[in-house]
């Protein structure tokens, strides 16, 4: 049974046909592919996912819940992690606070506990500062903890985007172009890094990106967009030979 | 206690000092909304006005306790601050501005023509019931309170609506359910301060919890530094006596106040200790575990 | 005298459009409620008064006074206040920097002028004109006039010539307009000028109008003439002017037929009840938040 | 760095803050004790919304104070006045108040003009026993909170009968509208002792009406008035609005006369209203510079020569607060208000600049003549005096 599966799902902009009856099927524990040029729809998928943007049509399922009568927040709480193209982090509060901020979406405690601090809440935020440490150590920022997330570098606030959707313990994590402004030894590291999280978590990876090496190299089944339309998907090596893919992508010389 | 206290300090710096606390009470509301959720409120007098009316009201015609009176007005306040709360589920910034402006001037206009609350001449002879020792104890459970929640998780999530709200969602973050809890608690907070106040004055007219009031509480906030809480308590010491002080130049006084926020604003636009993370000094990472992850 | 109250409404509401032509120019420019653009007007009605009696001006050469005093003190106010923060710092701090510049203008016109109210002397023949039941005074007209001609002339700056093209490139996206080569800081310069320009003609006409000059005239006026310019949706000058004249005649409606003891409240609480409903304003347009 | 350096510098703040309120509490200024003068506090605004009642009665204090110096001061001790600006607003009187009376040590406390200040100010001065003595608080509820509490000014609730029953009677005006100036507490206050007023002399109110203080816009309210076709109009607020509606008045042709309180009587009514006022607007008040007493006179024209301009019914009634406490003083050869306070409630018929002055039974001032004012050429100018029944 697919994780994630979008059916027959559009979207519009004031009359712009954003995406166009897009099928995806994400299956469990695989490291799943969106690409295709600017403009494609990429990110408007992530959106439609995390409850952003209502779809004008279709539907979509995480593991058999439609997802589209859920706000945003209760879509991360179920279990999808995302990081933002634009970095989103929460510049003014330091590397670990950001990670606690997810640690709260899916926190048992309510705020009268914190607020009075009962045992169970002093507890979990004992449980809370533990995993945070283990997942900034996991991401190389462990020393940065207690620095305000806007001194991090590009690179770190990168890494501290995935830690941070990380901290929601998510089954499906959605990853929006980790690669853009990277160089090539970075991305090398990267695709470690991606690799070593779903081993070691567990957990399902879909990532959009237009950078076709890092794509190539890691993902095990890639769909391909244009112009709001699936062209095509399949595994790296069907998709390399697509005629459709080549024409309107690959040929263009990437 | 009291009777120690008035005898050791005179009684005008004594009514600074408890202007002072009350002062606090009212900013760190305003602070849970405007400084940490970032839901700019233009009308913090509003929510005062509303405890102040309420507790000086009862207890001038009823006998219940002071401490019931002064958490019925700051319940009244709340619940009026969760109903200002739901336009900023709609409105953003400037237009929550406006609104918050709007509530707090139809609260006052309502005052003026409330029979009960004697119109425009105001409620006099309110039983003085705020002592040193009530305002210092609440004020402590405030700070306190407001200490342990801005540094639990929850605390962070209501920073991070403030940072970036999409974010935050993204981040599982309930952040209709904070904001209007964050406006329901700061107006409670303003409420308990006006409740306060009002038992404190012997004496509340509509005319005192105007605009100017409102924009009195938020520079307390912002000059000390927006979501930090001894920055709060510091912008509300500053403010609260500088007045007394420049009462020398008496007349110059609003001149130099205005000024004061101009130049605030352009060499520390973080206010006094906005940058500052006490938090830094509390806390620790927790320690390094054995690597577990071969990455 | 249903017509009768409408007309003064319009009056009223045309005084309001006036100064919410000016915040809604520098909102939909630097994002930022101007709050010393009410002080601004107070301080072109002022200039306007003591050109009138003390330098013995006539209407004309007044007003023009006026409105160069204002535009200097707008672009000086956005040259010290505002344009240090432009980019660093949060709204809420610009916000609270036009406090300052608001408090400060006050307390200075109180502390050189005195706290009392002034008048202007009749520089206005006061002729009242009838049509039928309906009265019409010179000043009123005066206003209506002025008020129309500076909507229609700041439209068809904003719509035709560079420095409007310019204006609504700044507005749209000030970094993308700062990236095509547009000196944003002269833009924003500019607007401050004409928007408080705008305000002191308001403010001499507003004074004429109504007999009466004081230091705290601007805080009241200016609070309502923004909330004018939110409603007809900030950002848009036609707005502005919809939304001043909506308020002014739902002001003057609520107390003749309401009660005007309600009157500010009526204001806001429409005001209010608009925002809820249409976020944007009666004439602004709906922007979609990017993600 | 940054961070440390912030740090460091906040903690200085902080010390410097903590250090300097430590000082401010401690450290009880070493000037209260001088023996050899007698102070009092000065409450009044200054600046803000009712600045123009606080500045004129400050005058008129300054001028008492000098006056007396002038003559050696009282019990071989010189005045000296404090002038503190409360702008209006309670929070800030309250602090003055308890300033005045642990740091300065004054005697008494003369002010404040408007009836809510005073009453927060009285609550301090009766607790602290010092004396309170107010120029311009009207309204009920003042002396009643105890008997260091007094004040110098005509009362409406005396005034006011004889006023509409000469409105009725004298002048015919039968069918009357009243406005009231909600956010005006003297307004909202002072209109119901009109309408009890009215009704017991047989009038009949035409028109109800409202305005808020600082409105500059009346159109609304002077059309609905036009339709109600009423012989006279109450207008209870300020001279400020007064001025105003009575230019919409002349504005929309509707010739009306206005009544008011001594609320109406400040300089600028006529300056601001013009030609709309002139012999239109009749108020009552105690004092007038028309016509004064040879007392009145002399202080009149002390004032002129100090101030350049013409004093007012505040600076008149503070003017008369001073000399009668300093009288009281006097009388009690004694500065402690515990002593001089028994001598200032027997006041009888003293011949202020304001009127003669008697505090009743009560402490209740009883003032006459009410005089009946004006603006005639720009002056004020006297219509009638009527007795006080």
């Amino acid at each position: 049974m697919p994780i994630l599966k979008l059916s027959d799902i559009s979207m519009e902009f004031g009359g712009l046909r954003a995406l166009d009856s897009v099928d995806l099927s994400i299956e469990e524990h695989q490291i799943y592919g969106i690409i295709g040029p600017n403009g494609a729809g990429k990110t408007t998928i992530f959106n439609i996912i995390t409850g952003i943007y209502k779809p004008v049509k279709g539907n979509l399922f995480f593991k058999d819940i439609n997802l589209k009568n859920y706000p945003p927040y209760k879509i991360a709480r179920m279990g999808i992690g995302r990081t933002f193209q634009n970095i989103r982090l929460f510049q003014k509060l330091s590397v670990i606070d950001n990670l606690r901020v997810s640690a709260h979406g899916i926190s048992k405690v309510n705020i009268i506990a914190n607020m009075l601090g009962f045992p169970n809440s002093r507890r979990e935020e004992k449980q809370i500062m533990l995993k945070s440490g283990q997942l900034l150590e996991m991401l190389g920022l462990y020393e940065k903890g207690m620095e305000l997330a806007d001194s991090l570098s590009y690179g770190e606030q990168r890494r501290l985007e995935i830690a941070r959707a990380l901290a929601l313990e998510p089954a499906l994590l959605l990853l929006d172009e980790p690669a853009a402004g990277m160089n090539a030894s970075e991305k090398i590291e990267l695709i470690d890094t991606i690799k070593s999280i779903r081993d070691n978590m567990n957990l399902t990876i879909l990532l959009v990106e237009h950078d076709m090496s890092l794509v190539m190299n890691i993902c095990e089944s890639i769909a391909v967009l244009d112009y709001g339309r699936k062209i095509a998907d399949g595994d790296p090596a069907s998709i390399r030979n697509d005629e459709k893919v080549i024409s309107s992508y690959l040929g263009m010389g990437a | 206690m009291d009777a120690f206290i008035t005898q050791q300090i005179d009684a005008y710096y004594l009514r600074i000092i408890i202007i002072i606390g009350i002062n606090i009470i009212l900013a760190l509301g305003l602070n849970l909304t405007t400084g940490v959720t970032g839901q700019l409120s233009m009308g913090h007098a509003g929510f005062m006005s509303l405890g102040a009316y309420t507790a000086a009201i009862l207890s001038l015609h009823t006998t219940l306790p002071f401490v019931v009176v002064l958490i019925a007005g700051a319940m009244a306040a709340a619940l009026f601050g969760i109903i200002i709360g739901i336009p900023s589920l709609r409105l953003e910034g400037d237009y929550l501005a406006i609104v918050t402006i709007g509530f707090a001037e139809i609260v006052r206009v309502f005052f003026l023509n409330f029979e009960l609350g004697g119109k425009a001449v105001g409620l006099a002879g309110i039983p003085q019931q705020t002592t040193f020792s009530i305002v210092f104890l609440i004020m402590m459970v405030v700070i306190f309170l407001n200490i342990t929640l801005l540094n639990s998780h929850t605390g962070k999530a209501l920073y991070s609506i403030r940072e970036n709200e999409i974010a935050a969602q993204a981040c599982g973050v309930n952040t209709t359910q904070l904001k209007i809890l964050c406006f329901a608690m700061g107006a409670f907070l303003g409420g308990l301060g006006g409740g306060l106040y009002a038992s404190y004055m012997y004496y509340i007219s509509p005319g005192e919890f105007g605009f100017m009031k409102s924009i009195e509480i938020l520079n307390m906030v912002v000059l000390g530094g927006m979501g930090s809480i001894p920055g709060t308590i510091l912008g509300v010491i500053i403010l609260t006596i500088a007045p007394e002080f420049l009462r020398v130049v008496a007349d110059y006084r609003l001149l130099f106040y205005g000024a004061m926020l101009v130049i605030l604003m352009i060499f520390r636009p973080n206010g006094l200790m906005g940058d500052i993370r006490w938090y830094d000094i509390k806390k620790r990472l927790p320690k390094k575990e054995v690597k577990k992850c071969q990455s | 005298m249903f017509l009768q109250q409408l007309l003064n409404g319009i009056t009223l509401g045309s005084t309001y459009a006036l100064i919410a032509l000016g915040y809604t120019m520098v909102y939909g420019i630097v994002q930022l409620i101007n709050f010393a653009h009410g002080e601004i007007y107070m301080f072109g009605a002022a200039v306007g008064l003591f050109l009138v009696t003390v330098a013995g001006f006539s209407l004309v050469p007044a007003l023009l006074g006026a409105m160069t005093f204002c535009m200097l003190l707008g672009v000086l106010v956005e040259k010290i206040a505002y344009r240090p923060l432009r980019g660093k710092s949060s709204r809420l701090s610009a916000l609270i920097s036009a406090i300052g510049v608001s408090i400060f203008l006050s307390t200075f016109m109180l502390l050189i002028a005195g706290p009392n109210t002034r008048r202007y002397p009749e520089v206005v023949n006061p002729t009242t004109y009838h049509i039928g039941s309906l009265q019409l005074s010179s000043m009123q007209i005066i206003i209506l006039l002025v008020a129309a001609l500076l909507m229609i002339g700041l439209n068809l700056m904003i719509q035709k010539t560079r420095l409007g093209m310019a204006m609504r490139a700044t507005s749209e996206d000030l970094e993308a307009a700062y990236l095509m080569g547009i000196d944003v800081d002269r833009i924003i310069s500019l607007t401050f000028a004409i928007g408080s320009a705008l305000a002191g003609a308001g403010g001499v006409m507003v004074g004429i109008y109504y007999n009466a000059v004081f230091p705290y005239m601007g805080t009241m006026v200016g609070l309502k003439a923004f909330s004018a310019a939110v409603l007809g949706g900030i950002g848009s000058v036609p707005g502005a002017m919809l939304g001043g004249i909506t308020l002014g005649i739902l002001e003057i409606m609520g107390v003749a037929y309401i009660s005007s003891s309600f009157k500010d409240a009526i204001a806001f609480g429409i005001l209010i009840i608009v925002l809820l409903i249409r976020p944007q304003g009666l004439l602004g347009k709906k922007i979609s938040k990017k993600v | 760095m940054q961070t440390k350096k912030s740090a460091k510098w906040a903690i200085i703040m902080i010390m410097v803050m903590l250090v300097s309120l430590v000082a401010g509490c401690s450290n009880k200024p070493t000037s209260t004790n001088t023996p050899d003068v007698i102070k009092l506090g000065f409450l009044g605004a200054k600046t803000g919304s009712v600045a123009n009642y606080g500045l004129p009665a400050e005058k008129g204090m300054k001028m008492a104070i000098e006056e007396l110096n002038a003559k050696g001061g009282i019990l071989g001790k010189n005045l000296v006045g404090i002038y503190e600006d409360n702008k209006g607003e309670s929070a800030d009187i309250a602090n003055i108040a308890t300033k005045y009376i642990t740091v300065d040590k004054v005697v008494a406390m003369v002010g404040d003009p408007c009836t809510g200040l005073t009453k927060v100010a009285a609550e301090i001065a009766q607790k602290n026993q010092v004396v309170i003595f107010s120029g311009g608080a009207t309204g009920t509820g003042v002396v009643e909170i105890g008997d260091y509490v007094f004040r110098n000014t005509l009362l409406d609730s005396m005034a006011v009968p004889s006023v509409v029953d000469w409105m009725i009677n004298t002048k015919g005006w039968k069918k009357i509208a009243i406005i009231t100036s909600l956010n005006n507490g003297y307004s909202t206050a002072l209109t119901p002792v009109f309408k009890d007023a009215i009704q017991k002399k047989g009038g009949t109110i035409a028109l109800e009406d409202s305005i808020n203080d600082k409105d500059t816009d009346f159109t609304a309210q002077v059309t609905k008035l036009k339709n109600a076709q009423a012989d006279v109009l109450v207008f209870t607020g300020y001279y400020q609005e007064a001025a105003l509606i009575m230019n919409e008045a002349k504005k929309q042709n509707l010739n009306i006369s206005m009544i008011g309180g001594d609320g109406l009587y400040g300089q600028d009514l006529a300056k601001l209203g013009g030609t709309a006022v002139e012999e239109k607007v009749i108020f009552y008040c105690g004092f007038s510079t028309d016509k004064p007493t040879p007392e009145t006179a002399k202080f009149i024209d002390a004032y002129k020569a100090k101030f350049g301009e013409n004093p007012d019914m505040f600076s008149a009634q503070y003017y008369d607060a001073v000399m009668i406490l300093a009288k009281a003083m006097t009388d009690a050869k004694s500065a402690d208000p515990k002593l001089f306070r028994a001598e200032l409630a027997k006041l009888k018929d003293y011949p202020g600049v304001s009127g003669s002055t008697t505090f009743g039974a009560n402490r209740e001032p009883i003032k006459s003549p009410v005089c009946l004012l004006t603006v005639k050429n720009g002056a004020f100018s006297l219509v009638d005096k009527i007795s006080v029944k």
